[in-house]
């Protein structure tokens, strides 16, 4: 038996979801980033397996440029998260997702 | 003489000159304020007294009118094989026999109303600009030709007699105008609806014979739509969006039914009209329960009835039944209130019922009886809540329990009020008793059993008027009244009150006046209703 | 029977699942982070399973170095009660989530299934990937990868001005 | 003959009416003027109704009917406004304005004091106006605007003096309860209106109908409902049983007005309108069968009732009901004959009654007191009063050979050619309204003086027409003897037989006589205790001490229930329909409450939401495709 492409398919979206879940509960800031970065890896886990299974002409590697991409996105939205977070926390006092209501008014 | 001269037009926006002389008024300058608040309102009264005398009676056309097209929007609709389709909108003016009555009710009750608007106490100039907004719009209301304009200048009068509750009313005057407006709104809403379904489908003209169409809410482009049956409005193929099928018929007519229902107002849309009646300040209940009121009869007939005539007839019976129960529904809930305010609402509910059965008869008899009632409302509420008002200000409560006896400390007041009664009760000779007397009548043939049951408000309204009025009026009267009680009635009081009577009197000794104006117009509605509806 | 590469991506994918799982169930911060690192580690295994050495690399350098040293970092620079001890305060919003997450779930795996995918197996291991990638980068995908430096820049800067203004 | 002043009889009613005008315009400026110009006005409607039955005494002088201004007209049906003048109408006329005349002659005297002596007057001149309207009426419908006039003018009237609550209740009263007759009579104007073969409602179609063949295109059962519901608005105005509830408590009105209003005038407009539609009654045997128990059993109901009553007034009252009975009962028997001897009977019983109120009016003047228990010994200081009150008496009780004898022999002629009972019935009625009547004398003129106040005679003006109505109940019943017929030939235009009775004569007589006697034993001589008596048969007694609780009845069966229906409506106005509303209302808060609870700014619900949405949006999508 081979690890097919639906086998990491179905690890991107069960990482996926877990992400997703952490994301939405965690009343920690930082941790509901580090869920959204478990999020980003599901994706990249696709795309690279993709880039592995997929039917083309060519021998490309666009799956995995697309992955150093959202890697690179990610670090800089990792930056400027971790950035927002510390100049919250200096205004507010407070990282607990649940103190962070701005959006309500 | 009006040939090129549009006079519908400067009617229905004369009280403009008002609003803009008052903005050039200072604020505290009641005095100034007042004057020219109520002496706008004789503009329209006087115009709409030349247009009477100009006024082809024998006729049942629309008169006066006036027609250009206002706004333009292509549509463009790939699917149909058209070359053009465009939304039109229509500024459309015109009378007839129906309307004259209800304009020159409008046009006398408002200047009735302003006098009585002299005790508001404060921000005379936004009362004043909202009471002539609202002018503006029952007039418009009356003129219009076009659904779209009609629909505008009805929501008009929603928003400026939001403020005059809101602002000017009693106690709990902030709860009335929201109710009010939800209610009224919720009508709108459906209304409007209902009036995009006709236009989109029986709206649908062709220009010429060009392949180019519009929709259009000319109401009579509508109603030659829905009665041609080769009209793509009654043309049942497949794929014509136009198609107006029976049941969608009978959704618009139920739509519209609801929606002037609430306004009429029919059993059981009829509390937040309660309301209204109970915290709107004298002047503005005497439009609402006066004219505004009125507006729904009119709108029921103009839209529900006409265009809809098929309908209308199978429904007469459930109009009938509704009136009967306006009719005893409010008539036996008025003998129970306390507050005269409330009485006066229950009856009004109980008036609104005889329009429906004068209604329902479909015939020329109960169509008079209908407009004789409601402009015989218009002119009774007009009177007992301007005297309402007076006597509000005079003892500072509506309560009938701690009234009595005031007859002699203000006799003028006193007998008017009884003169009121009397005209609400229904008493021969007074305007009450030709509308009550032509309704029942037209439908006694047609409904007998309906309309006996009906026949019974004749004495529930006599207990009601004369409970209500007998405890204010009669019986002894205390020291405490007494010392609150001074003064009769003042001469810019007197002035709408003798006049409200005279026509009261005016119409009850000679209802013809009013009927020989509608006469040639109920003829040609009933033979549309009855050629299109058998 | 199952095959080596099977099993080696049986294990790594237990790996990557128990690190996220530990993650989310862990209580204190610096647990989660680690737990996390493994996740990502695990991942970066997979990676090179797929015949994508330079992208495990960089994973390892960039999320379970770098990432993960930002938001330990993160965390030092924020003051924390340390354990999410406390109950978390709407119960009903967590049952909710799973419902959902687990709704979403089921829709992906819905999709994935009923997806036919035509694949083939393609052979790495005849070029050079990290060469491939350096060819695709600079030559076919310059704009964005210019793009991306851009940003990664700005993100730097932005997020030095958003950590430092309180010093002003 | 040429007719020359009946074309003019539109003025009879518009003079009063004109006065009403002038009387209101002056207001309280200039008292003597305005009531000077009423009463010319009223004495000038007199003259004119005099020349007007002068010419239609001329030998078949046909009937004038004049409707040229048309008061309502949609397409075929026209209601107008004319005035019709006959034999009938004419003798009301000069019934109407005699009395009204008098009536205001007398309110100069007796309203002397009051403040507001201008308003009473132009009352009395607008009811004038009102019942003139209502005799001449051309159509049915004409006839009731004026019925309906009649009828605010009585309730204005009645609560003259507003400030008594008892005025106040009596006022109200008497215009709801006729109201309910009203309403019948309403009712019969919409079935006339349905199926008659045209849409007119004058007299003159309405009798054409039902005296030719047209009258078989109306269903059987719909000419009796006509004719009973018109018999039921004749009940209600004419104070029959049930509705007569309304006439004793009247007594509360001004006593000139209890003279003209509910004693000659307005009361007998029950009457009248049997009378004028008396061709729908002839076809409607069944009809005319209720209409002759209804007043036969008012006749004797009332007069039982009228024996233990204390107040002067409410005596009168009760005897005026049962008079009206007695008239209605005649009307009843279906013969133009006996239409005649009822219309007799209203003249006669117009002019003795209004004479009886008037006395009652100058003994309460001068007293200031209503109680006949606490009256006594008048006669000897009101000597005009006395005398003229005892003829009225005696002419009320039957006694020959003054009217009421005369007009009571038409009826009782005619209940025995018809069913022997009412002969009975009517001659008991006799014995007991001779009987109070004599009760009512006893006590208030002789005997011992129980008051404070020394009585004196009335003024001049109040006298008066004390004496002229007098002399009228004396001579008035000469127009119709059993020997001359005069009155029953010129008013049914039929020669009359001879119908003199013996036995009638007799019966009567001795009912009355009887009546008298008794009463003279019982409070002239009091040779029999009246106590005793009513304490022999107590509950006899207290039934018609209480006028056979009819009115509690209506408390019971009526108003208590109709309250609370009211009560009960307004709470489910309140609670149930306005209950929707906000039932409605507050969902839409609530919904509105839960919808922002969402709104709370916190980022991770509002994906949780977003998933929701997502997961909805899918499976709709995926649902479509098994749809």
């Amino acid at each position: 038996m081979e690890a097919s492409l639906t086998s990491y398919l179905a690890l991107g979206a069960f990482l996926f979801c877990i992400g997703l879940y952490g994301a939405l509960t965690k009343k920690n800031a930082v941790i509901v980033l580090l869920c959204i970065e478990l999020m980003l890896n599901a994706a990249n886990i696709n795309l690279v397996a993709f880039n592995k299974f997929s039917v083309s002409v060519t021998q490309d590697l666009t799956g995995q440029i697309f992955s150093l991409f959202n890697i690179a996105i990610a670090a800089a939205e990792a930056a400027v998260a971790v950035a927002i977070l510390i100049a919250l926390y200096r205004a507010r006092a407070t990282s607990n997702m649940y103190e962070i209501n701005e959006l309500k008014d | 003489m009006f040939e090129n001269f549009p006079i519908l037009s400067v009617i229905t926006f004369s009280p403009l000159i008002g609003i803009l002389i008052l903005a050039f008024i200072n604020r505290e300058n009641g005095k100034w304020l007042r004057i020219v608040g109520i002496a706008t309102t004789f503009i329209p009264l006087i115009l709409t007294g030349i247009l009477y005398s100009q006024f082809n009676k024998a006729s049942s056309a629309s008169q006066f009118t006036e027609h250009f097209t206002w706004l333009q929007f292509p549509l463009n609709l790939d699917g149909l094989r058209v070359e053009s389709l465009t939304l039109e909108f229509n500024y459309s003016l015109g009378v007839d026999g129906f309307s004259l009555p209800l304009l020159l009710l409008t046009a006398f009750i408002v200047s009735m109303a302003a006098f009585a608007s002299v005790n508001i106490k404060t921000r005379w100039k936004t009362f004043y600009i909202l009471f002539l907004l609202l002018e503006i719009g029952i007039l418009g209301v009356f003129l219009a030709k076009d659904l779209l304009m009609f629909f505008i200048f009805f929501e008009l009068t929603l928003v400026p007699m939001f403020f005059l509750i809101g602002i000017w009313g009693y106690q709990n005057k902030e709860r009335a105008a929201n109710r009010f407006l939800i209610y009224n709104g919720l009508g709108s809403a459906i209304m409007l609806i209902a009036f995009l379904i006709i236009i989109t489908t029986a709206g649908l003209t062709q220009v010429g014979d060009t392949a180019n169409y519009i929709y259009t809410g000319s109401i009579d482009t509508i109603m030659q739509n829905l009665n041609d049956p080769n009209s793509y409005a009654n043309t049942n193929v497949e794929n014509n969006p136009s198609h107006l099928s029976e049941a969608m018929q009978t959704t618009v007519f139920i739509m519209l039914l609801i929606a002037f229902g609430i306004k009429l107002p029919i059993f059981p849309f009829h509390t937040w009209m309660l309301r209204v009646h109970a915290e709107a300040p004298p002047a503005v209940v005497m439009i609402h329960s006066g004219i505004l009121l009125k507006m729904g009869a009119y709108g029921l007939v103009r839209f529900g009835v006409l265009l809809f005539p098929d309908h209308a007839l199978n429904w007469a019976f459930v109009l009938a039944v509704l009136g009967a129960i306006n009719i005893i529904y409010g008539a036996i809930n008025a003998f129970s209130q306390s507050d005269f305010k409330l009485i006066l609402a229950y009856s009004s509910i109980s008036h609104m019922g005889i329009i429906l059965i004068g209604l329902a008869a479909f015939n020329d008899i109960g169509f008079q009886g209908l407009i004789i009632q409601l402009i015989s409302h218009g002119l009774i509420s007009a009177l007992m809540f301007l005297l309402v008002g007076s006597f509000y200000e005079r003892t500072q409560t509506t309560a009938i329990d701690k009234l009595g006896g005031l007859a002699k400390a203000v006799p003028f007041m006193s007998a008017a009020l009884l003169f009121a009664g009397m005209a609400l009760l229904g008493l021969p000779s007074l305007s009450g008793f030709v509308g009550e007397l032509l309704a029942f009548m037209a439908l006694f043939e047609k409904y007998p059993i309906v309309t006996l049951i009906s026949t019974l408000g004749i004495i529930l309204a006599a207990a009601y008027v004369l409970r209500g009025v007998m405890k204010i009026t009669f019986g002894p009267l205390d020291e405490q009244l007494q010392q609150q009680v001074k003064q009769d009635a003042r001469l810019i009081e007197v002035i709408p009150m003798v006049s409200l009577m005279a026509f009261i009197i005016l119409l009850g000794v000679y209802p013809s006046i009013v009927t020989d104006i509608t006469q040639a117009t109920v003829v040609d509605f009933l033979e549309q209703i009855l050629s299109n509806g058998g | 029977m199952w095959s080596a590469g099977f099993i080696v991506f049986f294990v790594l994918s237990l790996l990557t699942i128990a690190g996220a799982l530990f993650m989310i169930s862990l209580n204190r911060v610096v647990h989660m982070v680690l737990a996390l690192s493994l996740s990502f580690i695990s991942i970066a295994g997979l990676y090179i399973l797929l015949d994508a050495e330079f992208l495990a690399f960089v994973q390892v350098l960039i999320y379970a170095g770098a990432i993960s040293i930002l938001m330990i970092f993160g965390i030092m620079m924020t003051k924390h009660s340390e354990e999410e001890t406390e109950e978390p305060k709407k119960p009903w919003q967590n049952v909710l989530t799973a419902v959902g997450v687990i709704g979403f779930f089921g829709i992906i795996m819905y999709a994935i299934q009923s997806t036919t995918i035509v694949t083939e197996k393609k052979d790495f291991t005849q070029i050079d990937t990290v060469k491939e990638i350096g060819m695709a980068i600079f030559q076919k995908h310059v704009i964005p990868f210019e793009l991306i430096s851009l940003l990664l820049t700005v993100a730097l800067i932005g997020a030095i001005i958003l950590a430092k203004r309180e010093e002003e | 003959m040429e007719s020359m002043f009946t074309p003019y009889a539109w003025l009879i009613p518009i003079l009063p009416l004109l006065a009403f005008v002038v009387l209101l315009v002056l207001g309280k400026t200039n008292k003597t003027f305005g009531i000077s110009f009423s009463i010319a006005a009223i004495f000038a409607s007199f003259v004119l109704s005099l020349l007007i039955f002068w010419e239609r005494l001329a030998d078949n002088a046909s009937n004038y009917v004049w409707d040229g201004w048309n008061w309502l007209e949609i397409g075929s049906f026209q209601i107008s406004l004319g005035f019709e003048i006959n034999n009938l109408n004419a003798m009301m006329l000069v019934i109407v304005t005699v009395v009204s005349l008098l009536v205001h002659i007398y309110s100069v005297g007796y309203m002397h004091d009051d403040e507001r002596k201008t308003t009473f007057f132009s009352y009395i001149a607008l009811f004038t106006f009102s019942m003139l309207g209502l005799v001449i009426a051309e159509n049915i419908v004409q006839l009731f605007i004026f019925w309906e006039l009649v009828g605010v003018c009585s309730f204005l009237l009645v609560g003259f003096w507003y400030f008594k609550p008892e005025a106040k209740a009596a006022a109200k009263k008497a215009f709801i309860v006729t109201r309910v007759g009203d309403l019948g009579f309403f009712i019969a104007i919409l079935l006339l209106f349905t199926y008659l073969p045209e849409p007119s409602l004058s007299f003159t179609y309405i009798s054409q109908v039902f005296t030719t063949d047209l009258v078989n295109q109306i269903p059987d059962h719909i000419q009796f409902w006509i004719a009973l519901l018109i018999f039921v608005g004749a009940i209600g105005k004419s104070g029959q049983f049930p509705l007569h509830t309304w006439l004793p408590d009247a007594m509360e009105g001004p006593t000139p007005i209890s003279a003209l209003i509910h004693a000659a005038t307005m009361v007998a407009a029950g009457v009248y309108l049997v009378a004028r539609t008396y061709d729908v009654f002839l076809a409607a045997p069944g009809a005319l069968e209720a209409v002759a128990i209804i007043g036969a059993f008012t006749a004797i109901f009332a007069a039982i009732i009228g024996v233990t009553q204390n107040d002067i007034k409410r005596v009168l009252a009760y005897s005026t009901v049962s008079q009206l009975g007695y008239m209605m009962m005649a009307l009843g028997f279906g013969t133009k004959l006996a239409l005649a001897a009822a219309m007799f009977h209203l003249l006669t019983h117009a002019f003795f009654k209004a004479l009886l109120f008037l006395g009652a009016g100058s003994v309460i003047h001068s007293l200031h007191e209503q109680d006949i228990q606490k009256m006594g010994g008048a006669g000897r200081y009101m000597k005009v009063t006395t005398i003229t009150f005892a003829i009225g008496a005696l002419a009320l009780s039957g006694i020959f050979p003054l009217s009421g004898f005369w007009s009571k022999d038409a009826i009782l002629v005619e209940a025995l050619h018809y069913q022997v009972i009412f002969f009975l019935v009517g001659s008991l009625a006799a014995l007991f309204t001779a009987f109070y009547m004599t009760r009512l004398f006893c006590l208030v003129f002789l005997g011992e003086h129980k008051g404070k106040h020394k009585p004196h005679e009335s003024p001049i003006s109040m006298t008066l027409p004390l004496v002229v109505l007098a002399v009228l109940a004396v001579v008035a019943g000469f127009v119709y003897t059993p020997f001359i017929p005069w009155l029953a030939t010129w008013l049914t235009g039929e020669e009359v037989g001879d119908h003199l009775s013996w036995t009638v004569i007799f019966v009567s007589s001795g009912a009355a006589l009887a009546g008298i006697i008794l009463g003279w034993l019982f409070y002239g001589k009091k040779a029999i205790s009246a106590d005793k008596v009513a304490a022999s048969i107590p509950w006899l007694y207290k039934l018609s001490f209480n006028k056979f609780y009819i009115d509690e009845l209506y408390q019971v069966a009526v108003v208590k229930p109709l309250k609370v229906v009211s009560y009960l409506l307004d709470r489910f106005d309140e609670y149930v329909v306005d209950g929707a509303v906000r039932l409605t209302a507050g969902a839409t808060v609530w919904l509105g409450g839960v919808a922002s609870r969402l709104q709370n700014g916190q980022i991770q619900l509002y994906v949780l939401v977003t998933i929701f949405g997502f997961i909805i949006f899918v499976l709709a999508l995926i649902g479509r495709r098994f749809w």
